[in-house]
């Protein structure tokens, strides 16, 4: 890994244009100094963003082992896989935060998953299994703590047609949902996953 | 109406000739004619989602669901039918609670929740789907027959 | 197949020392039932006939018993029935 | 408009004018019943539906079953039915009933060719009887034959075998059970010496895990699962294993759900065993005392018409029962080519899972229940797949006692009490005893009365085979009874249903309903169903329960048994039996098959006096003589002092059943252990005396594949079985709108991926092709089964969507019980596919 890093630099060193951006300006007009900081500014930029919405797509996530054999697996049962009108939730659809703070605050907290891929945590069904009560409760704090904010990207509650709903749904979304009293996450549990051992769950038993 | 023609078609058959059934839905029942000729598959049949309770057929019959349990967890981690029909859920759920059978164990000994060999809420309770029964059922009611004129009525026939 | 089902129902208003003798040709006609109202003279009677003109007629005779003071119709309902077997 | 509207309606236009006239009226013009009218009579009998055996309280008033429910004093089931049980009351009274014999006629005369038409008993049993004595006299009993069942009550069972055997002297007999669990009773006897479990029931309070082998039992045996889940959810140390070729609501309970490619079952138990070996968890000294060691014959083929190339290239097609004395050595030398490593490749189970497992049966603290049905026994390897359980139980020492286990699960009512005990199998007698033995004919031929050699010695056609030669025209005067075979049989469209429409047979069939098989029948009798007639099963406990008639059949339907012995009426002895006999033995001369099988002094000997007064019986007023009482005392005969002792008639009228041998009038619950079984000596401690040393046999096979494994073009597992709602052909339970509607038609259950793969979404119409034939059904992707890629699972319930024209007829070349669990198919858009995609 190290070696990787010396690599790198060297290489960066080397490049040309770097050299060139790093040695003093002998006879540029500082116009084109600003310009040329205001282009580099959107390449990295650009550069960055372009990454950081690869690793958004289902693809990235189900490129690990982990994801593709357990969590994945278990949503394509799911209603949130296949459906009436075809609307399908990709993985960060649900679990990355469409805003950006949030989402590189989620994308923090990601780094852990990578470092939980590098040493294998869950490389097995039964270590998921052993460790998915905590990472489901992870991500029902955090859901709960933005107020279901990915459901809601999809399932405004100021969109719903009690009409269309059954009667039961409907009662329910009227005395929870709208009046704030609770949000998504908290009756919508395992829809998409199974869920883990719910013992000690509020609203279960 | 149309329920009980058909229902009175198919009870005449056995009393004619075969050949004179096939009312649409005979295959589903008799195979088709010949055995050897290929049926296309009937349509996947929606649940019934509304809510409405069924009368049952007498006392003793487990009530069928009114509602859907796709993806319902009733699993060694969860039983998502509990988080509305138990006990302590009830009112906030507004579902009816497990019976009070359900309390109980084989010995008879009643517990302070669902009894575990009443886990399995699927064995017994089944969610219903739109279909149209294939043959009318002739079971019939107690209480048609525990109405003095029901009983009138049968003494005459 | 379009038979129908006709269910009426009639207070006979009766001359008290006349029930029981009405009451036995009331029973006689049929598809009547007598369901009480022995004791006050206002029997409460039912039909239960395949048309509507059969109710009328059964009301009339029942009117031109002896003692009948008055059959009045109270309650009348029909639907289409389709027997078994 | 039915009875209940109307009354309603009459009751309020009474109630409307008594108001009007200020008139209260009386209490039976109101809706509320109340003394006499609201009573109801209680019986017991037990559930009409799967091997489980629960006790049903059967409700009755006016003649019609108005309610049912779970039995509190049953032992099996303490109150609870599943949900096929909970609608038992209204499995008679689908409109379509059949009321009167149906015969194909053409102006006015019987034709292969003709149309159903009503006829009369007798003009049924006339054309009937002239069908079997033409055949009888031009190609003798050997054309003559019976498909019979696991849902026939005791006596039907016997009295079937009786008029078979002796009657028209034909082995030509066998029970749908053949399909079922002949591969679990062949097992039994050739391990045991005797059939049947050793255990029970109790065994699921008494053990520490239980092991499923490709059972579902949360959705087939959803009571004793009951029994299961209350041991788990009560006893945090018990842990349950589910083996299985997909993931389904069993799995959903279980601690270790292990999903292995179809087939390789074989080698995970020979790992264990090798596991067992490796690690000294063998129990010698058990071993050495009880167990004898044989080798069984490999490369034993997979059972299909002998021409077949498999069957050519098979060493053993033709000896495939024989196994040879062996000794632990070897055996164990046998095993160790089952490691690990190779045991997870073949089944693709990771290894830790199967170490898991094994360690389960290592462990002599850990009391283990191992527990199979169909998964095992439609197994073209069905046999060995039983014997490698037995295997591990003899090895460690954990059979014949509390909680540990071997326990083969029925999926009939009656497949232990009818099919098994009785005998109604090709090659067996009542009381486990074989048609080829000369004794145990003899002995037969002296219970029934009958003149000595009268018995044929020859095995008749097993349920395949019968199919076979009907098709060939060796089969040709066959009677089917209680079963749907035409739905249920492998490889329909080639094996079956041609030999029903063979113009040289005449094909009778006995239903309560026009079902897939009585339709492409030529005679179609109407029958009387479960609480209809007085019966009695047999449980896979051991339990022998029974039940009153407690209505009656609609119009003509007649029970199986008052068929079977008025049609023997129509027989005398001189057209059935051979001369030789007949002046050997002229006393039976000139006499009626019922004279002399029924009326025998034996099976008539109980007066109709006997009959309890409180419950109709109309077979026994018909004939005079309580017909159940003395076929059962018969057939007890055969059975009491040996193993297999029933208690009196009477008794089981009182009990909720009692398990056999019922010895000094207690049942038996463990066999073969001292203290326990009455028939162990003394100071023995153990003893498998089914078989003359008193030992059981373990018997070593390795791993062999299926007949059929998927290739290029044929790229998926066919799995075949049942689901929760419905029960077997589904004559009963699609009757029952709440059951229809609670699963509404058979669905290809199918892995995402394979779906998406051939571009098929949940809900679109596909065809499953293989080699044989094809189907259409619809694509399910979700629910409650969780198929792994490469496997398809299709239920056979839908007389619309017939999966067994596809299904092969590959059977296990010993116990001829089809492999229904494992053939390749594809599976392609209906409307994208080639119609010449198959001949």
């Amino acid at each position: 890994m190290a070696a990787g890093i010396t690599r790198a630099w060297g290489w960066f060193r080397g490049n040309r244009w770097v050299k060139t951006a790093l040695s003093p300006p002998a006879y540029l007009s500082l116009g084109f100094l600003t310009l040329g900081g205001f282009v580099a500014g959107v390449i990295f930029w650009g550069g960055f963003n372009t990454a950081l919405e690869y690793t958004n797509t289902e693809k990235f996530c189900v490129g690990c082992h982990e994801m593709e054999a357990n969590v994945f697996e278990e949503l394509k049962g799911t209603i949130h896989f296949t459906n009436r009108s075809g609307v399908r939730a990709g993985c960060p659809d649900c679990h990355v935060p469409h805003e950006w703070t949030n989402k590189i605050a989620r994308k923090m907290q990601a780094s852990k998953e990578v470092w939980g891929h590098i040493f294998g945590s869950i490389d097995t069904r039964d270590k998921f299994l052993a460790m998915r009560k905590h990472l489901a409760e992870r991500e029902w704090e955090r859901m709960k703590a933005n107020d279901s904010l990915e459901c809601r990207n999809c399932h405004s509650s100021e969109s719903m047609d009690l009409v269309k709903q059954n009667p039961r749904a409907a009662s329910a979304h009227e005395q929870f949902l709208f009046t704030g009293e609770k949000t998504c996450i908290d009756c919508h549990k395992g829809i998409a996953h199974k869920l883990p051992d719910m013992s000690g769950v509020p609203g279960w038993q | 109406m149309r329920r009980s023609v058909f229902a009175v078609l198919v009870a005449a058959v056995p009393l004619f000739a075969a050949g004179a059934i096939l009312a649409q839905d005979a295959p589903r029942l008799r195979g088709p004619e010949p055995f050897t000729r290929e049926t296309p598959a009937p349509p996947m049949q929606r649940q019934i989602t509304d809510d409405v309770r069924v009368t049952r057929n007498y006392p003793d019959q487990p009530p069928v669901i009114p509602h859907s349990i796709e993806g319902y967890a009733v699993d060694l981690n969860a039983n998502k039918c509990m988080s509305c029909h138990a006990r302590k859920f009830t009112e906030q759920s507004q579902a009816p609670m497990i019976s009070v059978t359900h309390y109980q164990d084989r010995a008879g000994n009643t517990l302070g929740g669902l009894a575990p060999r009443r886990y399995v809420c699927v064995a017994c309770h089944v969610p219903q789907t739109t279909a149209r029964p294939l043959v009318e059922n002739v079971f019939t009611d107690m209480d048609a027959l525990t109405e003095p004129e029901g009983q009138a009525q049968r003494r005459q026939r | 197949m379009s038979a129908e089902c006709h269910i009426s129902s009639l207070v006979v208003h009766s001359h008290p020392e006349r029930v029981p003798a009405i009451m036995e040709s009331i029973v006689s006609i049929e598809g009547a039932e007598v369901h009480g109202g022995a004791d006050t003279g206002k029997l409460i009677v039912t039909l239960e006939t395949d048309t509507e003109s059969q109710v009328v007629e059964r009301i009339n005779a029942i009117q031109l018993l002896e003692g009948v003071l008055a059959a009045t119709l109270v309650f009348h309902h029909f639907e289409p029935v389709q027997e078994r077997e | 408009m039915d009875l209940t509207r109307r009354t309603l309606l009459k009751t309020q236009a009474a109630a409307a004018a008594a108001t009007a006239a200020g008139v209260s009226l009386p209490a039976e013009a109101q809706n509320i019943p109340t003394g006499e009218d609201i009573k109801l009579q209680w019986s017991k009998a037990p559930c009409r539906f799967c091997g489980t055996g629960c006790g049903v309280m059967v409700g009755v008033k006016d003649g019609r079953v108005v309610a049912t429910h779970g039995d509190m004093q049953a032992e099996v089931n303490r109150g609870l039915n599943c949900v096929k049980g909970y609608f038992l009351s209204k499995i008679m009274y689908g409109a379509d009933r059949l009321t009167q014999p149906l015969m194909r006629m053409k102006n006015g005369q019987f034709a292969k060719d003709g149309e159903f038409q009503p006829v009369s008993w007798d003009q049924a049993f006339d054309e009937m009887a002239r069908q079997f004595k033409r055949v009888l006299k031009e190609k003798g009993p050997e054309a003559v034959g019976m498909f019979g069942s696991g849902q026939w009550t005791i006596w039907e069972g016997y009295a079937a075998s009786k008029l078979m055997r002796a009657g028209f002297r034909t082995n030509n007999l066998d029970p749908n059970a053949r399909h079922c669990m002949a591969s679990a009773a062949v097992t039994f006897i050739r391990t045991f010496g005797m059939d049947e479990p050793m255990g029970c029931y109790d065994d699921f309070e008494h053990a520490d895990a239980f092991v499923l082998w490709g059972s579902n039992m949360a959705e087939m045996h959803p009571i004793l699962w009951t029994r299961i889940t209350d041991r788990r959810l009560s006893n945090p140390h018990v842990r349950i294993a589910t083996l299985s070729t997909y993931e389904h609501r069993t799995t959903d309970l279980s601690d270790a759900a292990i999903v292995f490619k179809p087939g390789t079952d074989l080698a995970i138990m020979n790992y264990i065993a090798n596991h067992i070996i490796q690690t000294g968890a063998v129990n010698r000294e058990f071993l050495d005392k009880h167990v004898n060691i044989r080798m069984a014959n490999t490369d034993i083929g997979y059972g299909l018409r002998p021409e077949h190339v498999l069957e050519q290239r098979a060493q053993h097609a033709n000896d495939a029962q024989v196994s040879h004395p062996s000794n632990f050595e070897a055996y164990a030398k046998l095993m160790s080519e089952y490691t690990l490593e190779r045991a997870s490749e073949l089944s693709g189970v990771p290894k830790e899972k199967l170490e898991a497992l094994a360690k389960l049966y290592a462990d002599p603290k850990v009391k283990v229940m191992s527990l199979w049905t169909m998964g095992f026994n439609q197994h073209v390897r069905g046999v060995w797949a039983n014997h490698m359980i037995y295997n591990l139980h003899l090895m460690t020492g954990k059979i014949s006692e509390p909680g540990n286990s071997p326990f083969s699960l029925t999926g009939q009512p009656s497949a232990c009490g009818t099919a098994r005990e009785v005998g109604t199998f090709a090659h067996r007698l009542p009381a486990d005893m074989q048609v080829a033995n000369p004794e145990h004919r003899k002995h037969a031929e002296e219970i029934w009365k009958l003149p000595h050699g009268l018995l044929p010695a020859k095995v008749g056609y097993h349920a395949v085979q019968q199919d076979r030669m009907l098709k060939d025209g060796k089969l040709n005067a066959y009677w089917i009874m209680c079963n749907n075979n035409l739905q249920t049989a492998p490889n329909t469209n080639n094996e079956t249903y041609p030999g029903y429409r063979n113009p040289a047979n005449f094909v009778v069939v006995s239903d309560p309903y026009p079902t897939v098989t009585a339709m492409a029948a030529d005679l179609i009798l109407p029958t009387a169903m479960w609480v209809e007639k007085e019966g009695a099963y047999g449980n896979a406990e051991r339990r022998t329960h029974f039940w009153h008639q407690l209505v009656n059949a609609p119009g003509e339907a007649r029970s199986d048994l008052w068929q079977l012995m008025e049609f023997s009426k129509r027989f005398t002895t001189d057209e059935a039996w051979p001369k030789e006999i007949l002046d050997a033995r002229p006393e039976y001369k000139g006499k009626t098959l019922f004279d002399v099988l029924f009326a025998n002094g034996e099976v008539n000997k109980f007066p109709v006096s006997e009959l309890d007064p409180a419950y109709e019986n109309r077979e026994s007023k018909e004939f005079g003589f309580y017909v159940q009482k003395g076929l059962f005392e018969e057939y007890a005969a055969f059975g009491r002092g040996h193993g297999h002792d029933l208690a009196p008639f009477d008794t089981y009228h009182q009990v909720r059943g009692l398990r056999w041998p019922v010895v000094e009038g207690k049942e038996t619950l463990w066999r073969y252990r001292e203290g326990l079984d009455p028939y162990v000596e003394k100071g023995a401690g153990l003893q498998f005396y089914g078989n003359p040393d008193k030992k059981a046999n373990l018997v070593a096979a390795p791993y062999e594949p299926p007949a059929e494994t998927p290739d290029a073009e044929y790229d998926l597992w066919l799995v075949t079985g049942r689901v929760l709602e419905h029960w077997h052909s589904g004559s009963m339970t699609l009757r029952v709108p709440e059951l229809y509607k609670a699963f509404s038609g058979a669905v290809l259950f199918m892995h995402p991926d394979d779906a998406a793969k051939r571009n098929l979404r949940r809900g679109q119409e596909v065809r499953i092709i293989s080699r044989r034939g094809e189907i259409r059904s619809r694509v399910e992707t979700r629910g409650r089964n969780k198929m792994p890629p490469g496997v398809v699972f299709v239920p056979f319930f839908d007389a619309s969507q017939l999966i067994n024209k596809v299904t092969l007829d590959a059977t296990d070349p010993i116990s001829k019980q089809t492999d229904f669990k494992k053939c390749a198919v594809k599976v392609v858009l209906a409307a994208t596919a080639d119609a010449g995609g198959v001949q």
